[in-house]
């Protein structure tokens, strides 16, 4: 094949638009501390229990970070949105069509047994990711990656396949797991069973113990061939990372309260309100720390399946979005700590503000048919917002006049019907427990709005069937976005996916929303970038397709008082495990007051 | 100077139920010396059975009892557990009235003596197994050791009984208690277990409490006599006096009241009701964990009689022969070989709808009342079921004819709503009475009916059958160790030995001129006493 | 007698083959099966027993999806894939005969989620379940038997009062609430830490003396048998004590002790057998209930890896080899132990029979 | 006539005073009957809506009838929201507009049925004693679940709802649940184990088969199944719970059965011609009835235990329902709130105690042999 490079690109790192934050030479990462002391242990904890330590297989449970092993071409940082650095690879070389990609290997990587990772290490992670890996790995790599190759010991190529965006292809192959093939060869070990022998890896950890069921251990590996790069600078501090298995969360909370684990993050509102008052908090041993969280939000929300007839009308969907009150959820039942989403893309510079800005005119206008009015006309839709009552009256009335307009007129029954005497239906699917108290309120309140609304909880096996018939009315999902989008945006809003993507769950399609993403996809640099995705956020909230929920901006963890971490830490990673450190000082202090 | 081994002191008991008490004994007084017989005789119900029990301690939680007990003169109704038990089973053993309720269901004849040898004597293994054995030869059961294993279940009434006595006996007691201990046993048999307990008398100097019914046997063996009625000792004395001069009305018509009655029978017919032919039954004998079945007993073997309309046909016969087996066959209760011709029709059993006017017509009245009574039915419910299974709905004649048949068999119909077990032996195998002729049947089958009457209740009540039998042509069979009672009541007799019929005919003839060796021996005996 | 055995023995083949097949029809309607499940598992990290654990946070667990690359999508051929690799490809009459031609020959096959057969895995699960089964089974009958006995004895009395009011209390607190309490007070970080918080055994265990062994064996399972104990007691005492007032005051009794035996043997000896037939009868079920006794709640909430957890795993994530491989095994046991109780009622008491009657 | 006083009485009169006999037997029926015929009226004690409003001089009863906002001047057509200040303000003045806007100081002003001085129509509401439903989810001024104040007795739920309120409601709806399950369920397997032990032969081996099959079908499935097709209400659950609980008493009874048979007694019955059903439950069960009268009182919660388990798995009764089961699930889920788990447990501990209590004076009156001095 003759390929008209243009010019090819030598580089230590990528990122989809080119921009990097550091040059081939920078010492060592911004946000860590390169003179972080090794040693110590830090211990977390695993719900449930294992009993794989092999995570690229659908069989078994595999054990916390049992990926920890492995380590990939490149490394993404914590610091940028989508950047990538050499790590096994010290190189690399790509034409600026990104067609294809070759990876110049480090010589002095080795696996954990001693033998030297090569090119053709590559190529067969490669080649059993492609044919035996995990559907995710397999559906990627078949459809866009033509081939891998070996050109010497230490240089691997890829070539992607023809007619796909490869913006972020090399990162994608450079993301890649590498596993040893001869340790493949010799064991015979089977890519696609689970099993409790890891394979080997070339990463900084290597396992210590397992307690199948309970606990593993992971040790950092003195001969690890990789300390002395930039990258690693003042990372894979601790001396040991021991995870505890709890099956039940109270008996876990316990475990963190009696100090068989060490540093806890806390996922519960409840729990992070009213049960951190235990004595070794009052002793001051355990620290309660909220430093902020600079990734995006989930995307978390009840999801209209606009499939459905009622649906249909937007009065509709925004009556029901108002009787949702999340200010009063908040603070009855989350204890105050959540916000609330507005945005596809919450917490981020991507999230639509006011009226639409210069740069994202130049997208929407062009589509100005295809869009709706509101999109120009008013400031960028927010989630409704309500009284400290649980149902608000001011939003109760708003929402009684839309659906009045919408032609749903209440009964002598108080019940809302259209004009051929059909209920106003809704049932919202649920298959946790923790949301029964979020989503019987809202409940509440829309029968009270005159609506037929019920609750169906199910269990996970028949959610997950309901969800791919699309039969349900609405349940609760996340529409998960990234700094950077790609093609997954047609998974979740594209009109093409509408009817078949289990990602799309609402059904949601529009000519105007396709062709935005195009211009996303399209962007060759980041303000462009920036400017489609807010436009494409705009459109997707004017279309109220959804009941945005809430976020948390700050991590909520607890840790014994010995673990240190960078004065500023990085916006996309909290880094707990990989760059903050032990304080063998306040370590033995704690343990001489008996904390342990 | 023999020593008193136990004194009973003005002892009243009654039992309370709610708040109510019912006096059972009142003032009673009496003691016991060392190789004395003491006998009890009275009428059914007169707390005969009470006293003894209580000079044990052994009555239900809810008798209230004063006055005094004494065991070697120590004062037992205050004594503690431990020591009743020491006198229990060595220094006095019981034979209960009702033997064949009295055993423990789940326990081998062998494990039911043994335990009392083992406890009292601590007798171990092969010794243990041949002092059962002696027991049970001395008690006069054949195939003892084909016996040690048997269930209680698996045994004859009168099997029973003396099982029961073997286990009264086996420690040598110095006191015997026995309550009616021959009402099960056929005369020879019977014969037998007096002269055991003489012997035993004449060995250890073994003392006796003995309530009976049988005068004759009081007669016998008696030294003293306690007369009771109503719970009230009437009169007292050496035995002679009481027989001889009795001074109060009711011993005179006790001791006077031979049930002695004019057989005035209605003519028998001619016409067969019930016939049987070669009427087979055999129990399997069930060995091993899993139960195999290793041999059969054959209870009944070809037996074949009729009973004719109006008849009274009496059975006799060694105890264990099969009597109350053959009784249970014609009732359809057990399976068995051979068929059974009601009015000139084979009885089917194929379902209960297709037997029921058989049970209707035909009715039987168990060797043990105490276990054929519901313990959860009141006596009322009891006799009313009957009627009430064959479509009788109309309760205030029924309560009517309740109350007349519970007076008939001479029970006082308040007591209607009591259970079966606050009544007294004898008052429950009147109740029995009473269930099958409230249903005014064809032909009753009679099994021991009025071994635990006195001789006044006794003759009420057979005067009562044979005025019946009169009016209403029925046909009776009675199954009976009593031969005089047979000779008075009955058309005609059959005896059994080993589960056959060895002679059949009039009972004049029978009794006039046996012809069987056994039969002879039988009616010898009785005439002997 | 003899028969009555070939009988029942030889009814357990259709018995089994009828449990299988109703089994089998089963599972044809439920929604959801273990494909679904796969993709539930692929697209998030919640696990089934994200609700009875409880205590999981209002933001749903995305963690796993986020870094995924399956947020682009599944590729179609997978679920064929799945497909063939369950069998769903072929005719259900075909799937069926084929399982039960392997389970004849005791062949039940691998989990669809993990790479160990279903043999293994039960055995892997044993000692938890043989271990809370054993004990609190023990600890059960050998306070509820004389309790209940003493409580006939003393029927009535403030005794008899306060031991039953005491052990309906321990009936009436929800199992996992007391399990908690326990946890919490004297494992927890707050109060007492005597007691460990979980497993059956510590991670070193290898390495102890056979003293030691012991000793931490029990020290585990203390808390999690008197959590499931506690509610055994009521239903065991009041049983033991109602039969046996029904008995006590029976004719034999008064032989029994006419013959001097001393009350505590007229109980033990005489009058329990008689009382006790349903009780002693229980045992060949008590005994599989010791081997299989499974306590989900327990098992979670002392993360205990035990059969309960096991099976309700299996159940819920449509873990057919397992459901039906246990059920095959389950059955079989059971059908042979009804046999092995009935024979102990007529070992108990000699006068049952299975025959039929005359009416 | 003596004799005439005794026909009158009946055998079951004497049960029944034997029964009262039993003290704490006969006041745990009395508590017990109270309690759930107090239950069986919840709507009258704990309601959201009003037992009675005079609106303008007419008369309503909200809580039997549907009611729009517009009947008391207000613009919606849908139902009242009787608990909101600006709708009682309606009601109390009569209708007056400014109650949109200071509520409040209207309610008090017009407590003399004058407002500024002005006569206005005065109208009332009467309120249940318990101003909430079991569905009233209430704006708090804490994080649910709330300790008990003198608001709320026995503190919010999670959810922010009045747990009295759901104790009275879960009280009712668990106690008729596992009444109707255990009746059902028992005298099912009454049934079966009484035809099973007392025919034995055939009619015993296939059934037991029948049974052996039938016990080894997980019932979860078979609820999933359903909860797919229907929509999970109170009456397929006690058809679905009955289905799989029968089962449990049918082995014992068979035992039972299978030794009382052969018993004097009940040959005694035969003889006399008593139908084989007759002697099944008069002769034999009330025999065999040791280990049924001990267990009841056990299926009877250990009923409402399981509609608690179902509601743990979601298959249950939708969550808003009010059972005792979701309480103890929340006590669990919240640890920080133990009025849940105390209240629960001291509901489950009461109703326990007092069944057994009852059976036991049940059984006592049954038993011949049981006096009380
Ligand atoms: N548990 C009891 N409760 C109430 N009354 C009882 C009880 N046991 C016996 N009685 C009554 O006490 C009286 C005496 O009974 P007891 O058994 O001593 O009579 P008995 O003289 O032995 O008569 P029989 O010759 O018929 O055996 C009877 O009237 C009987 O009804
Ligand atoms: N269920 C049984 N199993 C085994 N053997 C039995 C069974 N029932 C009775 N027998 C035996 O059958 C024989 C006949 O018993 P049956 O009860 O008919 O005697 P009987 O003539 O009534 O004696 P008695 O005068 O002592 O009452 C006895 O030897 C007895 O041991
Ligand atoms: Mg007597
Ligand atoms: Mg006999």
């Amino acid at each position: 094949q003759s390929k008209a490079y243009s010019e090819i690109i030598r580089s230590h790192g990528i990122s989809t638009f080119g921009e990097l934050k550091y040059d081939a030479n920078f010492p060592y990462l911004n946000y860590v501390n390169p003179d972080a002391p090794k040693g110590g242990e830090i211990s977390i904890w695993g719900f449930g229990s294992f009993d794989s330590m092999h995570p690229y297989s659908t069989k078994g449970r595999a054990g916390r970070l049992s990926s920890i092993f492995f380590e990939t071409l490149l490394e993404g940082t914590a610091d940028e949105p989508d950047s990538s650095y050499g790590l096994i690879a010290s190189s690399m070389e790509y034409p600026k069509d990104r067609s294809e990609v070759i990876f110049n290997l480090r010589p002095e990587a080795t696996f954990s047994d001693g033998n030297p990772l090569t090119a053709e290490d590559v190529v067969f992670s490669y080649e059993i990711l492609r044919d035996k890996g995990l559907p995710s790995f397999r559906a990627v790599i078949e459809k866009e990656v033509e081939s891998a190759e070996a050109l010497s010991t230490h240089r691997v190529k890829f070539v992607f396949k023809d007619n796909i965006p490869t913006r972020d292809l090399p990162q994608m192959v450079g993301g890649l797991p590498i596993f040893s093939k001869k340790y493949y060869l010799e064991s015979g070990a089977d890519f696609e069973a689970s099993s409790l022998t890891p394979a080997i890896g070339s990463g900084p950890y290597v396992l210590e113990s397992i307690d199948v069921g309970q606990q593993i251990i992971y040790r950092r590996n003195p001969d690890y061939w990789g300390y002395h790069l930039p990258i690693n600078k003042g990372r894979h501090n601790f001396d040991k990372i021991r995870i505890e298995y709890f099956a039940d969360y109270n008996s876990a909370f316990e475990g963190f309260k009696s100090g068989s684990y060490t540093f806890r993050n806390e996922a519960s509102s409840k729990i992070w309100a009213t049960a951190y008052d235990f004595p070794s908090v009052e002793k001051g041993w355990v620290k309660k720390d909220m430093p902020p969280d600079g990734t995006l939000a989930s995307g978390q929300s009840f999801i209209f399946n606009l499939r459905k007839e009622q649906f249909s009308d937007i009065r509709v969907r925004e009556a029901i979005g108002l009787m949702f009150n999340f200010e009063w959820s908040n603070k009855t039942l989350f204890y105050g700590i959540y916000e609330r989403i507005h945005s596809f893309w919450e917490n981020s510079y991507l999230k639509a503000t006011g009226l639409p800005s210069e740069g994202e005119l130049v997208f929407l206008n062009p589509k100005k048919e295809n869009l709706p009015e509101a999109v120009f006309s008013q400031e960028a839709k927010l989630a409704p917002q309500s009284s400290e009552r649980q149902l608000d009256r001011k939003n109760l009335r708003l929402a009684s006049k839309l659906l009045d307009e919408a032609g749903w007129k209440v009964g002598d029954d108080g019940i809302r019907r259209n004009d051929l005497g059909q209920k106003l239906k809704l049932e919202i699917l649920n298959d946790s427990q923790a949301f029964d108290r979020v989503i019987n309120p809202f409940i509440e309140n829309l029968q009270q709005l005159g609506i037929d609304a019920i609750h169906t909880r199910v269990d996970n096996a028949q959610m997950t069937e309901r969800e791919r018939n699309f039969d349900f009315d609405m349940l609760v999902g996340n529409f998960r976005t990234s700094l950077t989008s790609g093609s997954s945006l047609k998974q979740y809003f594209g009109s093409e996916s509408a009817n078949y993507s289990i990602f799309n769950l609402s059904g949601y399609s529009s000519a105007g929303a396709d062709q935005l993403i195009e211009d996303i996809l399209a962007a060759t640099d980041r303000e462009t970038l920036n400017d489609a995705t807010r436009a494409l956020d705009r459109l997707l909230r004017a279309e109220i397709f959804w009941i945005p929920q809430w976020f948390k901006k700050n991590h909520t963890i607890a840790y014994f008082d010995m673990y240190r971490y960078p004065e500023k830490l990085p916006p996309y990673d909290l880094g707990t495990l990989d760059f903050w450190w032990f304080d063998e000082a306040a370590y033995n202090n704690l343990k001489a007051k008996g904390a342990f | 100077m023999k020593s008193t081994l136990v004194s009973v002191d003005n002892l009243k008991i009654a039992f309370r139920k709610n708040s109510v008490d019912t006096i059972a004994v009142r003032k009673l007084t009496f003691s016991i010396k060392e190789g004395e017989t003491l006998a009890i005789v009275g009428e059914s119900g007169s707390g005969k059975s009470v006293s003894a029990l209580a000079c044990l301690g052994l009555l239900s939680d809810n008798a209230v009892i004063s006055g005094s007990i004494n065991w070697h003169c120590q004062d037992h109704l205050n004594y503690d557990q431990k020591n009743i038990s020491d006198i229990r089973g060595r220094e006095a053993g019981i034979i209960f009235q009702e033997p064949m309720t009295s055993l423990n269901p789940l326990h081998t004849i062998e494990k039911q003596i043994g335990e009392a040898l083992r406890l009292h004597q601590k007798l171990d293994g092969l010794h243990l197994r041949k002092r059962v054995l002696k027991l049970l030869e001395r008690v006069g059961i054949s195939n003892a050791e084909q016996r040690l294993s048997s269930f209680p279940h698996e045994l004859s009434g009168g099997q029973r009984q003396r099982v029961m006595i073997a286990m009264a006996l086996a420690n040598g007691p110095k006191l015997l208690i026995a309550d009616e201990p021959t009402t099960a046993l056929d005369v020879t048999i019977e014969a037998q277990i007096i002269d055991l307990l003489l012997d035993l008398q004449q060995e250890t100097g073994m003392a006796m409490l003995f309530i009976s019914h049988d005068l004759g046997l009081v007669r016998q063996i008696a030294n003293r006599v306690i007369v009771m009625k109503n719970g009230q000792v009437i009169e007292e004395g050496l035995k002679q006096q009481i027989f001889d001069f009795p001074t109060s009305e009711y011993t005179r018509s006790l001791v006077n009241s031979k049930v002695n009655m004019e057989r005035n029978w209605k003519k028998k017919s001619t016409a067969v009701i019930l016939e049987t032919k070669n009427i087979n039954v055999k129990f399997p004998i069930r060995t091993g964990l899993l139960r195999r079945t290793s041999d059969f007993v054959h209870a009944v073997i070809d037996t074949s009689f009729k009973l004719y309309s109006g008849e009274s046909l009496g059975i006799v016969g060694e105890s264990g022969s099969g009597k109350s087996t053959l009784a249970r066959a014609l009732t359809k209760l057990i399976p068995h070989e051979g068929a059974v011709y009601y009015a000139g029709d084979k009885v089917e059993h194929k379902s209960s709808s297709l037997l029921k006017p058989y049970r209707q017509k035909v009715q039987i009245v168990f060797q043990d009342p105490y276990g054929s009574l519901s313990p959860r039915l009141s006596i009322r419910e009891i006799i009313a079921e009957g009627p009430k299974a064959h479509g009788h709905k109309n309760n205030l004649a029924l309560q009517k004819q309740i109350d007349k048949v519970l007076e008939e068999v001479g029970l006082e119909p308040e007591t209607q709503l009591r259970y079966p077990h606050e009544f007294s032996g004898g008052q429950r195998q009147r109740v029995a009475i009473a269930r099958a002729l409230i249903l005014r049947p064809e032909i009753i089958i009679f099994d021991e009916p009025t071994s635990a009457l006195d001789v006044t209740i006794q003759k009420q009540v057979v005067e009562l059958l044979l005025k019946l039998q009169k009016r209403h042509s029925l046909s009776y069979m009675f199954i009976s160790h009593d031969i005089s009672l047979i000779g008075m009541t009955c058309h005609s007799m059959m005896v059994m030995k080993d589960g056959k019929i060895v002679e059949r005919g009039t009972t004049q003839e029978i009794l006039k001129n046996p012809n069987d060796a056994y039969t002879k021996d039988l009616i010898s005996a009785a005439n002997r006493k | 007698m003899t028969s009555y055995i070939l009988r029942r023995l030889f009814l357990i083949i259709p018995t089994l083959f009828g449990i299988m097949l109703v089994n089998f029809m089963l599972v044809q309607f439920v929604p959801g099966g273990p494909i679904e499940q796969i993709i539930a598992g692929l697209e998030s990290d919640a696990s089934v027993f994200e609700n009875i654990a409880g205590g999981a946070g209002e933001i749903r667990d995305v963690s796993k999806a986020e870094s995924y690359l399956g947020s682009k999508g599944l590729p179609e051929d997978f679920i064929k894939e799945l497909e063939v690799r369950f069998g769903f490809d072929k005719p259900p009459l075909e799937r069926f005969l084929s399982m039960l031609w392997s389970y004849v020959r005791f062949d039940f096959g691998e989990s669809y989620f993990r790479s160990i057969s279903v043999t293994e895995l039960i055995i892997e699960k044993m000692p938890v379940s043989l271990s809370l089964g054993l004990w609190t089974t023990l600890l059960a009958y050998i306070i509820s038997i004389p309790l209940g006995i003493r409580k006939a004895v003393k029927d009535g009395t403030t005794f008899d009062s306060w031991t039953s009011s005491l052990i309906i209390v321990g009936y009436a607190i929800p199992g996992f609430l007391f399990a908690i309490l326990l946890l919490v007070i004297f494992a927890g970080g707050s109060y007492f830490k005597i007691f460990p918080l979980r497993g059956l055994t510590s991670p070193d265990f290898a390495d102890f003396t056979l003293w030691q062994k012991i000793l931490d064996y029990f020290w585990h399972i203390s808390l999690p048998v008197l959590a499931s104990t506690i509610s055994a007691f009521a239903t065991l005492t009041l049983l033991t004590k109602n039969s046996f007032l029904d008995e006590i005051r029976k004719q034999y009794v008064m032989t029994a002790r006419a013959k001097g035996l001393s009350e505590k043997a007229v109980l033990y000896k005489h009058v329990f057998r008689n009382a006790m037939l349903i009780v002693i009868a229980g045992f060949p079920a008590v005994f599989v209930s010791v081997f299989f006794g499974s306590s989900l709640i327990i098992e979670t909430i002392f993360s205990l890896d035990g059969l309960g957890r096991m099976g309700f795993e299996a159940a819920i994530a449509r873990d057919y080899p397992v459901v039906f491989g246990t059920l095959y095994i389950f059955s079989l046991v059971g059908l042979v132990i009804g046999l092995i109780s009935d024979l102990m009622y007529i070992w108990i008491d000699p006068r049952i029979d299975f025959e039929k009657r005359l009416s | 006539m003596k004799i005439e006083k005794f026909r009158n009485q009946n055998i079951n009169n004497l049960r029944w005073k034997n029964f009262k006999q039993n003290k704490r037997a006969f006041w745990s029926l009395i508590s017990f009957s109270f309690f759930f015929i107090l239950s069986l009226f919840a709507e009258l004690i704990a309601n959201d809506k009003p037992l009675l409003v005079k609106y303008q001089g007419d008369l309503y009863i909200p809580i039997f009838s549907f009611y729009s906002e517009e009947i008391f001047g207000g613009d919606l057509k849908t139902e009242a929201i009787y608990s909101d200040k600006e709708i009682e303000c309606l009601i109390v003045t009569g209708g007056l507009k400014e109650c949109w806007d200071t509520p409040e100081t209207l309610i008090a002003d017009a407590k003399d049925g004058m407002i500024k001085n002005r006569k206005i129509e005065k109208g009332f509401v009467i309120w249940p004693l318990i101003p909430y439903h079991y569905t009233t989810v209430d704006t708090l001024d804490v994080p649910a679940p709330s300790p008990p104040d003198n608001k709320h007795l026995l503190g919010t739920d999670d959810t922010a709802r009045d747990v009295l309120t759901r104790v009275i409601y879960g009280f009712r709806l668990s106690v008729l649940f596992a009444v109707i399950v255990s009746v059902l369920s028992s005298v099912i397997g009454i049934l079966m184990g009484a035809v099973q032990g007392y025919f034995g032969g055939r009619i015993d081996l296939f059934t037991q088969r029948l049974i052996e099959i039938w016990g080894a079908t997980p019932s979860l499935y078979v609820i999933i199944i359903v909860a797919a097709i229907f929509r999970m209400d109170f009456w397929l659950l006690v058809f679905l719970m009955t289905l799989f609980s029968w089962t449990a008493l049918v082995g014992v009874v068979r035992a039972e059965f299978l030794r009382a048979r052969n018993f004097e007694y009940v040959q005694a019955a035969k003889a006399l011609g008593v139908s084989p059903m007759k002697i099944m439950f008069r002769h034999v069960l009330p025999n065999a009835m040791v280990a049924t009268l001990t267990m009841l009182p056990f299926i009877v919660t250990g009923a409402i235990g399981s509609l608690a388990a179902l509601d743990f798995l979601g298959f249950g009764l939708p969550s808003s329902a009010p059972s005792l089961g979701e309480l103890t699930l929340q006590a669990k889920q919240n640890l920080q709130a133990p009025w849940l788990g105390i209240t629960a447990f001291a509901v489950f501990a009461l109703m326990l105690m007092m069944l057994v209590f009852i059976f036991e004076g049940i059984r006592d009156a049954f038993d011949p042999r049981k006096t009380f001095s």
